[in-house]
């Protein structure tokens, strides 16, 4: 056997901490190497064609590499190892940078520990046979969960390069935040203008199946074949029949809406036969059985069936429906919660009636909103005085660390529409003024310059003006003056942050992905792979990944969409040989694997043994670690490679 | 002449002496077939007879028992130089068997124990003129591996007469197994067993029984009432024979080829089937099986892989 | 003073070599003979920890020529710890089960081990003195029916128990199966054939020992004779039970010295140990150790066929109880102090164990599906006793509410005759070795000693052909042999 | 001398979640104690009870298994089944006298890179209070 072992110096990232000369002296002093290197950046081509001119030279059959960790490179070795005609399968990965070099500073010690690490692949490595990849074709469909701007992007962009796409989105209708906002900062142009034509573009495209009023029930499968279950819920009018006249909306018995109204946040009121808003995607009403008389005592004039008509769109005997569907890739997209603002009770949220969230104000001041597009409190006055209160719910210990990147921005934006609209004073209140974009700064100060009051301190307290007069104090430290501020105002804005969705944890388990540390779903390389998830052919795009703005957000879809194009493309992929396998002249039959499986990869033969079904083992080797008669094994985990390995690590070879 | 064949027995309990009385009338094939030359229990051939042997004059050694004492150790030894073949015959000189349960405690517990703070024996001991000694009695059991190279095992507690007459004709045969062969069915015994067709295919446990706790239905899987039957993990060879008298398999015939450490796939095997994510449920449903140790190592405690309990 | 020493090593034993040291002073006259038990494995240390359940299989390990005597004494012991009665079919396939293990050991011992003594005859050259021997001098067809017997029986345990080395049947207030009337059938036949085989084996006893007057001398002479008590099961008749009953002690004289209930053993008995020796001695309490002495004084008691004959008033089948009262007609009435006398009271035991046999496999409850009771009570502690071929056996657990053993006390039958084996040794010694020669026949006398007793392991001894050669070793006081006597296998002795 | 001692901890991560939380601790140079090694494995349901007890007999002083969180395994129930045989082995352990702190399991997402530091310290710190775990005495045989 001939080990040839190289060490990566990643700079000074390990060469830093690690004695690389010392170990890679002490790894040629190992049995059964015949070569054992340092260079600078083992990963950089001339680092490569070092190993790929050593296996030829130096007939190396097994190729150890001590470098970052394998979850960065260990595809990159092994293509390296096999462009040099030898088996990928003989070759194995040594952490020393994440988990040696970065997290240690005693040198000596960490140099022991990458000497242990080393020793212990190079008595792994000897056992290593050659594996072939498997290799299943993909399915070139792709499902795109959330219909808001990411997920409209992203499913656009795969359409257009001609792949059948499946939107599915939990509203009546697509469009998702940005449909509710009225204009985008900084340019100002409206969000409609730009968003709906994308919209209708989806609508009417021949490669995108739109399920709206739908949710994503079950995924199993494996990258290139997932089966997919999307639960589409009635909605009482059938899609097809429905042209989105809404006649059915006016002859409804109920003369007015008795429903707070959703997508208005409840500032105005809806009818139990409704459309979230005019423009919505599919045009089609829904019936809401909670309000709706029919559902309720089935006593209804059903106005709506009359005037419906011929067409007969309507039917409250629709049930739900389940489709099942087979993708090869998934882009989730699913979006943020806007940051609950009752959390923070101070702020008077639901105590004094004119304290709004920031998506309030969007929808006051858009023209389709409750209000046609004016800006008035409660009571229908115009405010005088206005505070707009930055960062809450963002970068704050009590409630969420990080920063929401969109609030100062949209908050600049909706001080200059509401003094646009209103003329009133409009007071900022901000901890650090971020305008890092594009034209953003551009922004701030033209804000700045209409007049817009910033005073640099946090919202510390509301409470209502001591003459009943129903105007808030706003108080707060004014940090660049240094003293107390008590501002007098008419209408409070709260600029909530983004949060990651209420229910991001069961989606992730959904798709058997992670979340980071703040609940976002988490990608495979937060620079190098920022779309990608560790579940191979699951992307993410937009706010479900962090908080981000619409150029971000569609940067990120059409990242996500290229590169599940990009996977769908190759029309294969290979998967890991890491799957279980039954002996079977030694297997007993006694079925203990067969219940622990997941997958239901093991069926029990007619000649009564286990055999496990290659296709939908995942290599979680659970069938192995419990197999008493030691019948089934894991290929690149075999049993005696482990025991090599641990044994490597503690004793000297 | 006749091939010459060795018996000895070290730390056992003459089970294994009856297994080849159980041969019954095919003893007498056997006694035609070869010349036993050592075989303390029957034959009063001395140490020394053994030591006046040229080496590898002996074809066979068969050594039962564990070995637990210094006699055994110098015996084991001896016959090693003498035997072109040595065969482990029985769980306790293959695996250490019952007797290895002694590695739970030492020689001082053991003596402690038997002997309280009373008189005890020593190793030499002088008493008016007459000076008497007795052998070192070890701390730690171990299988007849440990001490000497070992061709054959021969499993079981005690072997059956077949799986003895099979390894005997195969010595006596023309080409001999692989050197460290278990002359015994790598398979596990559910392969044997009359019940295995009687097992769910997905089988999972909300509880375990112990034997004295139920009556056990005569024609289904012992598992699958609960009680922990370990013939999954044990090697095949008895023809069932503890299941066939509606008791669990507890282990003497051993792992497979194929594992390292009986117990701990033993343990793998059941823990993995219980019916439940919660920890303290989990361990609820364990209480059936309070001795880990005593159950999963009643036949294997020396040739595991820790080999004993280790002592403050 | 110049003392020389005798080894003879191995004698064998249940758990291991037994070795016998005997010191000559300077005329060569016996000072003193120790019988050495160099085996110990803590069976009671290592039981600590263990579910009381797993008892039964894991102390059948102790022996495995009397497997079914430690599972039967362990099982007993779960009943008692755990207050369950078995149901009447399970005590009776219980039973059953171990009259069958007796009959088949007791004719082991017979055919095998110490019948050569007699039937071939103590001075017969040593080549013959085996069950070849007694082949040849009975005929080779009942060689043939002695092995046939011996499977017979043990496919029956095996039909019962699960497995005959090391049974699996044996749980607290019952056993792991019932009986298919198959099952019964079969015993029924075997034991017919058993009950015939007994009274066949009695016949010979009685032809080739009884109608020679040497062997009777032998019987009776003063070298094989101990005044000691005796101890063995009884049931409420006085009747010897292998499987059930009161412990009856009888004393030098006969007279019934105690009677007791298993769990009182403590009370009774009590266990020394000598430095020179890992088995412990056992002996009467209410009389106190009084050294290796026999009368009416020491504590010295003897168990095994010849102990339980002495302290039983008679056998509870009809044949035996005829066989009982001619053995002890012929001895001079009880108590019988020979201890040759073993291998008549083992054939009239093996009657009694047939004719039991069949009894209970006529017994119409015995196929009953009802086995087990199950245990409810919080188990503490159990004593169990059977008596084993060998002699009284008792297994005493200690658990904690969990039925964990916490404390195991295994007294096994070899100890209850230790010091009489000891002393049988030291006296055959003294009585046959004088002026320091070794004359012919010595070592067998010395063997037969100890024989009689049926140390567990002399079961398999005599098994193939060949006899048990010995080796006398002659030393000086400082251990340096002096002279080697050995007998080979063809009898003769030589000096070296 | 117990301050000169420094335990020998191998650890099997799971490749999905404690393996990455390590990648995390090393990407954001979290500082910890340089005494374990990682074994990589698919999942906390491939330790095999053998791992564990090879490496106490081959002289560890510790062994800690690191899998997703409950209800986070990427195969869906790995851990849970690493979790049944751990309670039991654990049991077996300790008979074995070997001290509990010395085998731990511990659920550690690939987000809590910080975690990996606190339950390494914390159990590099017991195990080193506890000695060095000499091989049991073997007086049987030279």
């Amino acid at each position: 056997m001939r080990i040839g072992i190289y060490i990566c110096h990643c700079g000074t990232n390990i060469a830093g901490t690690i004695d690389v000369q010392a170990l890679a002296s002490y790894c040629g002093s190992l049995p059964g190497v015949a070569v054992a290197r340092e260079y600078k950046y083992m990963c950089s081509d001339p680092g490569q064609e070092l190993i790929r001119q050593d296996i030829r030279d130096h007939k190396l059959d097994r190729i150890v590499v001590a470098a970052c960790s394998p979850h960065l490179h260990d595809k990159t070795f092994r293509n390296a190892v096999a462009l040099a005609d030898l088996n990928p399968y003989y070759f194995h990965m040594v952490n020393l940078r994440e988990h040696d070099s970065w997290v240690h500073v005693d040198k000596l010690a960490a140099t022991e520990k990458a000497m242990d690490l080393v020793r212990a692949a190079v008595r792994r490595v000897k056992w290593h046979v050659p594996l072939e990849r498997r290799q299943v074709p993909i399915h070139s469909e792709v499902l795109v969960v959330g219909g808001g701007i990411a997920g409209i992007d992203a499913a656009l962009t795969m359409a257009n390069a001609g792949k059948h796409v499946y939107l599915v989105e939990r509203e009546p209708t697509i469009g998702g935040h940005m449909a509710q906002f009225d204009k985008t900062f900084p340019t100002l142009d409206c969000a409609a203008c730009i968003l709906t034509p994308k919209m209708t573009a989806v609508k009417g495209h021949k490669n995108i199946t739109l399920w709206t009023y739908s949710e994503v029930q079950q995924v199993e499968g494996y990258v290139g074949n997932y089966e997919v279950k999307v639960r589409r819920k009635p909605r009482y009018v059938i899609e097809g029949l429905c042209v989105g006249c809404m006649e059915c909306i006016q002859a409804c018995v109920f003369k007015q809406g008795k429903t707070l109204d959703e997508f208005n946040l409840g500032l105005s009121k809806r009818k139990p036969i409704y459309i979230p808003f005019p423009q919505a995607v599919p045009p089609v009403v829904v019936i809401d059985p909670e309000a709706c008389i029919e559902f309720k005592s089935g006593k209804c004039k059903k106005t709506c069936v009359e005037v419906c008509a011929e067409r007969n769109a309507i039917d409250f005997k629709q049930q739900e429906e389940i489709k099942d569907i087979r993708v090869g890739a998934i882009i989730l997209a699913t979006g943020f919660d806007v940051f609950d603002v009752t959390r923070i009770p101070y702020y008077g949220y639901g105590l004094y009636p004119n304290v709004y969230t920031s998506l309030e104000i969007e929808r006051l001041v858009n023209a389709s909103g409750p209000t046609g597009g004016e800006v008035v409190l409660r009571d229908g006055r115009k405010p005088q005085t206005v505070g707009i209160a930055h960062c809450i719910g963002s970068r704050d210990a009590n409630t969420n660390k990080y920063c929401s990147r969109v609030c100062c921005m949209y908050s600049l934006k909706l001080a200059h529409l509401i003094k646009e609209k209103t003329g009133a004073e409009v007071y900022n209140f901000y901890i650090d003024m971020r305008a890092p974009g594009k034209a953003f700064e551009e922004f701030y100060n033209h804000v700045a310059e209409e007049g817009v009051n910033f005073i640099r301190g946090k919202l510390a307290d509301v409470y209502p003006e001591g003459n009943g007069g129903g105007r808030l104090i706003l108080k707060a430290e004014d940090t660049l003056l240094g003293m107390i501020r008590k501002i007098p105002v008419d209408m409070l804005v709260l600029s909530a942050g983004l949060e990651p969705r209420a229910d991001s944890n069961e989606v992730r388990r959904l798709f058997n992905i992670g979340c980071s540390g703040d609940g976002f779903f988490l990608e495979r390389h937060p620079k190098l792979a920022p779309v990608n998830t560790f579940a191979d052919g699951i992307y993410i795009a937009g706010c479900c990944q962090g908080p981000k703005d619409i150029p971000d957000t569609v940067a990120q879809s059409g990242a996500a969409a290229a590169q599940a194009l990009a996977l769908i493309d190759a029309g294969v992929v290979e998967l890991e040989p890491n799957t279980a396998y039954v002996v079977a002249e030694a297997c007993s039959g006694c079925k203990t694997c067969i219940a622990l499986c997941p997958y239901s990869a093991i069926s029990f033969t007619d000649e009564k043994k286990a055999c496990i079904n290659e296709v939908l083992c995942k290599g979680c080797g659970t069938c192995v670690a419990a197999c008493p008669s030691g019948s089934i094994r894991q290929n690149l985990f075999e049993d005696q490679e482990i025991f090599e390995e641990i044994e490597g690590i503690l004793t000297y070879a | 002449m006749k091939p010459k064949v060795a018996f000895y027995w070290c730390a056992s309990c003459g089970g294994c002496e009856e297994a080849v009385v159980d041969l019954d009338e095919k003893i007498l094939d056997v006694a035609n077939a070869v010349d036993i030359v050592f075989w303390p229990v029957a034959l009063d051939f001395k140490e020394h007879d053994v030591e006046r042997m040229p080496d590898g004059s002996i074809l066979a050694s068969f050594i039962n028992g564990a070995i637990r004492n210094s006699d055994q150790l110098k015996m084991a030894k001896l016959l090693r130089a003498k035997s072109q073949v040595v065969v482990a015959f029985g769980v306790c000189a293959q695996l250490g068997g019952i007797p290895g349960l002694a590695n739970l405690s030492d020689a001082k517990g053991i003596f402690a124990e038997v002997f309280g703070d009373g008189v005890a024996p020593v190793r030499f001991h002088k008493e008016n003129g007459h000076s008497l000694s007795l052998p070192e009695f070890f701390d730690t059991v171990v299988a007849l591996d440990r001490v000497i190279d070992v061709d054959y095992y021969l499993p079981g507690c005690p072997p059956t007469p077949k799986i003895i007459g099979d390894a005997l004709g195969a010595l006596l045969g023309s080409e001999l197994p692989p050197k460290g062969t278990v002359l015994a069915p790598d398979q596990a015994l559910c392969e044997q067993c009359p019940r295995k067709d009687t097992r769910p295919e997905k089988l999972l446990l909300k509880e375990f029984k112990r034997v004295h706790q139920v009556v056990a239905d005569q024609q289904t899987c012992l598992l699958a009432q609960g009680l922990a039957c370990l013939g999954p993990g044990t090697r095949a060879g008895c023809e069932a024979m503890c299941i066939r008298g509606n008791m669990p398999c507890t282990g003497c015939f051993g792992p497979t080829s194929r594992v390292r450490d009986f117990g701990a796939k033993a343990l793998s095997a059941l823990a993995s089937v219980i019916d439940s994510n919660d920890e303290a449920e989990i361990a609820r449903v364990l209480e059936a099986l309070p001795d880990p140790a005593g159950t999963f190592y009643r036949y294997s405690l020396p040739s595991s892989l820790l080999g004993r309990r280790r002592m403050e | 003073m110049d003392t020389r020493r005798i080894t003879i090593e191995p004698i064998t034993r249940l758990e291991g070599h037994g070795k016998i040291e005997i010191f000559l002073d300077g005329q060569g006259v016996v000072e003193r003979a120790y019988f050495q038990v160099p085996e110990l494995r803590g069976f009671e240390k290592f039981a600590q920890g263990r579910p009381a359940e797993d008892m039964p299989q894991i102390t059948s390990r102790i022996c495995g020529v009397c497997p079914t005597a430690h599972h039967m004494a362990s099982t007993k012991a779960l009943d008692a710890l755990y207050e369950v009665t078995p149901p009447p079919a399970a005590r009776k396939i219980r039973e059953l089960v171990y009259s069958t293990f007796y009959v088949e050991d007791h004719a082991l011992h017979f055919y095998f081990l110490g019948g050569p003594d007699f039937v071939v005859g103590p001075q017969a050259p040593a080549a013959e003195r085996n069950v070849l021997g007694v082949i040849a001098k009975v005929g080779i067809e009942t060689g043939q029916k002695v092995i046939a017997m011996r499977r017979r029986l043990r496919e029956l345990m095996v039909l019962a128990a699960g497995k005959a080395a090391h049974p699996v049947f044996g749980l607290p207030g019952g056993v792991a199966k019932p009986l298919t009337a198959e099952d019964a059938a079969r015993f029924r036949e075997v034991a017919s054939e058993a009950v015939d085989f007994a009274r066949f084996t009695l016949g010979i006893f009685e032809k080739v020992v009884l109608q020679n007057s040497d062997y009777v001398d032998l019987i009776l002479s003063d070298a094989y004779t101990h005044r000691t008590y005796y101890m063995g099961m009884v049931d409420e008749k006085n009747q010897v039970n292998f499987y059930d009953g009161m412990l009856r002690v009888v004393a030098p004289d006969g007279h019934e010295w105690a009677r007791f209930r298993p769990d009182q053993y403590l009370d009774y008995i009590g266990e020394r140990a000598e430095p020179w020796s890992y088995m412990k001695f056992c002996y009467l309490k209410g009389l106190g150790w009084k050294g290796f002495s026999e009368g009416e004084d020491s504590g010295v008691y003897c168990v095994a066929p010849l102990a339980r004959l002495n302290a039983a008033d008679g056998m509870a089948t009809p044949q035996a109880h005829e066989a009982y009262l001619k053995y002890h007609a012929t001895l001079g009435g009880r108590p019988v102090h020979h201890t040759l006398a073993n291998h008549w009271a083992r054939v009239v035991e093996m009657l009694y164990a047939a004719e039991r046999m069949l009894e209970l496999a006529h017994d119409p409850e015995l196929t009953s599906p009802d086995v087990r009771t199950l245990p409810a009570a919080v188990p503490r502690e159990g004593v169990g006793v059977v008596e084993a071929p060998r002699g009284t056996l008792f297994h005493h657990y200690k658990t904690d509410e969990r039925g964990i053993i916490t404390g195991a006390n295994l007294i096994v039958a070899t100890q209850n005759n230790a010091a009489r084996i000891a002393m049988s040794v030291e006296k055959a010694a003294k009585k046959l070795i004088t002026g320091g020669q070794v004359p012919e026949g010595l070592l067998n006398m010395v063997e037969m000693a100890f024989r009689a007793y049926d140390p567990c392991l002399g079961c398999a001894t005599h098994a193939l052909p060949g006899s048990m050669p010995l080796l006398v070793q002659v030393r000086d006081p400082r251990g340096a042999p002096l002279a080697m006597l050995r007998r080979d296998s063809d009898g003769s002795v030589h000096r070296e | 001398m117990p301050e000169a001692f420094e335990p020998k901890i191998v650890a099997f991560f799971c490749n999905w979640c404690t393996y990455l939380a390590a990648d995390l601790a090393g990407t954001s140079r979290i500082k910890y104690a340089p005494n374990t090694r990682v074994v990589r494995v698919m999942c906390s349901g491939r330790v095999d009870p053998q791992f564990v007890l090879d490496a106490f007999a081959k002289g560890a002083d510790g062994v800690l298994i690191g899998g997703c969180h409950p209800g986070d395994c990427h195969y869906q129930e790995g851990n849970y089944k690493a979790l049944r045989r751990f309670v039991l082995l654990k049991r077996l352990v300790r008979q074995m006298g070997i001290e509990e702190e010395r085998l731990r399991l511990e659920w550690i997402s690939a987000a809590e890179g910080e975690r990996v530091k606190t339950v390494v310290n914390d159990m590099v710190e017991k195990v080193r209070a506890l000695g060095p775990r000499v091989p049991a005495s073997r007086k049987e045989a030279a």
